[in-house]
């Protein structure tokens, strides 16, 4: 096993990673921006490394400057996490040619997954099933223009190079397709620095369920089950779960075959994950493979009992992979509820600011994987993902109840996040009976989030007290001095202008 | 002494005096007696009869946020001396909805636009925000250029309407 | 399922049973004596009454004014937790006879199994193996002590109503026997209002292995398998963990059938536990039967994916038992820790004062089961459990690493606590070969727990430093006026007198 | 300034100095220089070279807590113009090792006791603390009685020792 490991990731997951090395004995080194200094992260690890400027490129994104930081901390091995580098192939590349080890798959992997166009044209080779579409050279807007008027709508735009939403557009009819692949191409080549898109069939009633493949170096691969990750908003997963309410194990046991394949067609060792879109049919299609821990992979480890991030760091250091497909069992029913800094209500926009309290909610079977701690600033360089909230339960029914419980629970004060929202999805009848696609929110949330939920009488209340307790000297004359004329004596409440339109 | 608090453009008036250790909550013309306890800094416990109010409030560094019985809200405090403020958006002020970069601005000052055109892109969090002409007009200011920060409220461009 | 329920307890058993009512829907009424009224379990339960003043009798096992609060507060149920009114017969009648469900088994079963002679005589007949001893009337101290001469030593004097090492004491000869019988008494009345003592044979190389048990009103009963709980300080238990090291699969079955076959015997119903002795031969004895749920129910809870709070509230409305025997499985391993607020080096004698600091660990598959908070005082009127740090791994060696790390992580603060001395026992090499038994304490620490072991310089500077940013002006110019020329000019480490002799 | 923390009865000397944002730390004959800071109350990064210390302090009524590298440490401050402080117990002097409540005097001013009689009992937490003779003696001065509340460290009985 590997004696000290650098962790490149910031956050929750740079947590996650730094536990798990600990408690292998593994020292652990910590780099950080200028905005990191005082971390949940960074006051956990063995050592710390500065960054220096926060813009991603310059910190979490540095190549040259991380992998000298290896070198003069003797790391053996960097674990990149989700995000920033996890799937760059020239940073595995690079570790490789330096003799540290990249925990996660070869470079040449990463880089042939990481072209959404040759994974899938790989996938249909190995008798995985693929999303009709074109993912051809073509990339001037008037021939996308005609491939997609083709394959017929509704049609997706995809990044090439994407992932989570970004550079990503659904087009309904032929009039917006050129604006939409003109906006996704801008995204993709200011977030990738690679503009190619693809399109492809969007499916009826579609739900994204994915599984988790594991693989050693010694030709031993299995799946670890489906997760179900349909509940997004802007293409970014914010509940995940498993089991699927959709699966049965008919449907498990190719999927798990299908997805087991995919993994072995690329050669793939370690941590990996294999994307499908199921359709309303219950037909699956290979959509793309994460070549990385991915964020809901606690779901995998509280139903299935195993350690997908110790593993990581026993299969990087040439460990035989000791689970049997055979022995593995789901377990019990879990869910993730992803924690953003964001405001639903105003288009899921990131909000920023100060953590003035964090209280996380605790219990048997909570699992908080959290990044954040009270004074902490939010800022907008990075992913607004404060922490995930993970229950697990006897069945889905007490699942979706402790979930709401905890969120229930959870208490960040200082941002706007979506902790409500996620209750009220939790809480929707469709979401009970299981039936969900990846338009669940745009369908049965759309007048909601535009709802105004007005403030409750109790919370008035709280908020007086708590101000008659704290109001400075001056500013409680300056009231008492107020007229009592004034049309400012009417208490009660009165409505501003109209709504704010954020166009 | 009276608080307004502003919660999704509406606001609240609420009286409020403290008597003997007792807070007397003025609120739709009823009154609330209640007894109260700050049991660590924010925490609060209320009581008003047999009903008992568990809150945490903390102080943001323009709002105030509460948290009760499992949800959270923000408000905003609004001093009595000041006026109506309006939140309303005036047709023509397109403020940016999010503090970010400044990654593309498509127009430039006297530039006729159409509804719906993009006139500047704003990159934040690795997401890209577009601002649009509300309706057909001329471009009267632009605030901003490429590769500024801006934040959440300020204003990008200002246009003229035309029809 | 009850729609209200009281909780008669405190600390992280009154939070923990609080938690499991409100994801069930159910509201919880609190009660708490005057030192209590702002812990965990008070601010976190929908509603809470005073008991006043904090003397046990006065308040947690105050049975009428207990009784007046459930019916004013209209709770249809009562969860008694572990200690206090958990295993009082007379408590479990009246809330019968007043109509409020007592969540856990039969009055009359209470009383059976609470009556450790009556107990031990039960499960002979119904074919249980038990330990030879004395289990008597004749309650005169010369009886017992001819008993006792007969039965042989080394031998064990214990309380017929005590529980949790209370009333219990090892006699090595026949010297000691009386005096032992006596104190035992003494501490046996004050205690449980009860001074019947029985003496048992005391075995070879023991372990202390029990069953849990759920059975519900409809004739099922099944076990959820061992917890190992050899480890104790004072006959109390410090460590638990699941499976026991020594466990096979044969043994498993014949006492997990055991186990079933006692709790039939006595028409049990809702959660309960049979305490067996094992010796170094794996024979089997039972010990008595613990008529609750048991402090280290977590483990069970973390193995199986059962949560049996849960259970015990629907048991106790009527529900069907939905598990089945054969579909049961222990995954992994798990340890829990107890946290005490209490002096190892001091005769593990409770430690009292405020909580300054605290900081639980937290991460995958750490639980911590915690009735504390910070400014919390800890008062001499309760046990001094603090709280109860459970984890659970792939296997026992992961198992215990994690556990090492979860209490390096474990910051509490403000009184002198057991974890660093845990953490010297799960690093003991004995240990982690599992060779354990009741003695391992008195056996491998008592060097460790008289030896001093040091300030170290790291700790030594950052208090300087502390004290150097926070000392109040005065007291910084006092030091500074200080003669350059006294003794104590000297900087280093001087030893005061002898050791404290606490005789 | 030079500041003495007890710690297991033994007692550590140290020397610091606040210069241009630096802590000179002298123990043991050696000098550490350090940068520190309180990220948030009691929590400090202490980096001496290479090395960083992270450490949480606190203060009890009469003790300091430091938690660090897992561990933790309880000393107790003693104040540079006090004298020496002997924690050692004299013989027959027998102080109550626990706060609790005296369930039992089995002695009276003037007994005889025989080493290792039960003087008193303490009960505290539910359990039971003999207080013994130390060794053979009469019993001088008793400054307890039954259902007193007694602290940690009060003295309970005082033998004077016979042979």
């Amino acid at each position: 096993m590997f004696k000290k490991v650098l962790i490149v990731n910031r956050g929750e997951i740079a947590v996650r990673i730094i536990k798990a090395c600990q408690e292998l004995g593994i020292k652990t080194v910590a780099i950080y921006s200028d905005v990191d200094k005082n971390t949940p992260h960074v006051l956990l690890a063995d050592e710390t490394i500065p960054l220096g400027d926060p813009t991603p490129i310059e910190s979490y994104l540095n190549i040259p400057k991380i992998i000298e930081i290896a070198e003069e901390a003797g790391a053996e091995a960097i674990h990149p996490g989700y995000g920033f580098l996890a799937e760059n192939p020239d940073f595995a590349e690079t570790c490789s040619k330096r003799g540290i080890t990249f925990i996660g798959p070869k470079a040449e992997v990463i880089g042939l997954m990481g072209d959404k166009i040759a994974a899938k044209k790989t996938m249909e080779k190995a008798g995985v099933p693929v999303i009709p579409g074109y993912h051809g050279n073509k990339q001037d807007v008037d021939s996308l223009v005609k491939e997609g008027e083709e394959i017929g709508f509704p049609l997706l735009v995809k990044a090439a190079a994407g992932g989570g939403g970004k550079g990503m557009r659904i087009v309904d009819n032929i009039d917006s397709l050129a604006e939409a692949i003109e906006s996704a191409k801008r995204e993709s080549k200011s977030s990738f620095g690679d503009d190619t898109v693809f399109l492809e069939k969007y499916l009826d009633k579609p739900r994204h369920i994915e599984f988790q493949i594991l693989a050693d170096h010694h030709g031993n691969t299995i799946h670890l089950f489906e997760r179900e990750c349909s509940i997004q908003r802007r293409h970014q997963k914010i509940i995940e779960e498993t089991p699927s309410p959709v699966m049965n194990p008919k449907l498990r046991e190719k999927m798990g075959e299908a997805a087991i394949r995919a993994a072995e067609a690329v050669g793939y060792t370690n941590a990996g994950t294999i994307e499908f879109m199921v359709d309303g049919k219950l037909n699956f299609y290979f959509m793309e493979m994460n070549t990385r821990l991915q964020v809901e992979h606690p779901i995998t480890e509280m139903t299935t009992g195993v350690d997908l991030v110790k593993w990581q760091l026993k299969i990087a250091s040439g460990q035989k992979l000791t689970l049997k497909q055979k022995d593995l069992i789901q377990r019990g029913h879990a869910i993730e509820c992803r924690i953003y800094a964001e405001d639903p209500s105003n288009g899921f926009l990131p909000s920023v600011g100060t953590l003035k309290k964090v209280e996380e909610p605790s219990g048997p079977n909570i699992r908080v994987d959290s990044g954040i701690s009270p004074n902490l600033k939010i800022t907008p360089y990075y992913d607004p993902l404060l922490s995930k909230l993970v229950v697990l339960a006897e069945n889905r029914e007490e699942a979706i109840q402790k979930m709401i419980w905890a969120l229930s629970h959870y208490i960040v004060l200082g941002v706007t996040t979506n902790i409500s929202f996620l209750k009220k999805v939790l809480a929707h009848e469709e979401f009970k009976r299981g039936n969900i696609t990846t338009h669940f929110i745009d369908t049965y949330f759309k007048e909601y989030l535009q709802m105004k939920h007005g403030l409750p009488l109790d919370a008035i209340i709280a908020l007086a007290v708590y101000d008659a307790m704290h109001l400075r000297k001056q500013e409680v004359v300056r009231y008492k001095e107020a007229d009592p004329h004034s049309p400012w004596r009417y208490v009660g409440r009165w409505r501003v202008g109209g709504e704010i339109d954020v166009h | 002494m009276f608080i307004n608090y502003e919660h999704e453009n509406s606001v609240y008036q609420v009286g409020i005096e403290k008597r003997n250790n007792k807070f007397f909550i003025t609120y739709d013309n009823t009154e609330y007696q209640a007894e109260a306890e700050e049991i660590k800094p924010g925490y609060l416990k209320i009581k008003i009869g047999d009903k008992l109010i568990k809150a945490v409030v903390t102080e943001g560094e323009k709002e105030k946020y509460v948290f009760i019985d499992g949800e959270i809200f923000r408000v905003k405090p609004i001093p009595l001396t000041g006026r109506r403020m309006s939140t309303k958006r005036e047709e023509g002020d397109l403020r940016s909805p999010i503090s970010g970069r400044v990654t593309k601005v498509s127009i430039e000052e006297g530039n006729k636009v159409k509804k719906d055109d993009i006139l500047v892109v704003i990159e934040a969090m690795k997401m890209e925000y577009l601002i649009r002409a509300p309706y057909n007009g001329v471009v009267k200011k632009i605030y901003v250029k490429e590769e500024d920060q801006i934040e959440i409220g300020e204003q990008t461009v200002e246009i003229a309407k035309e029809d």
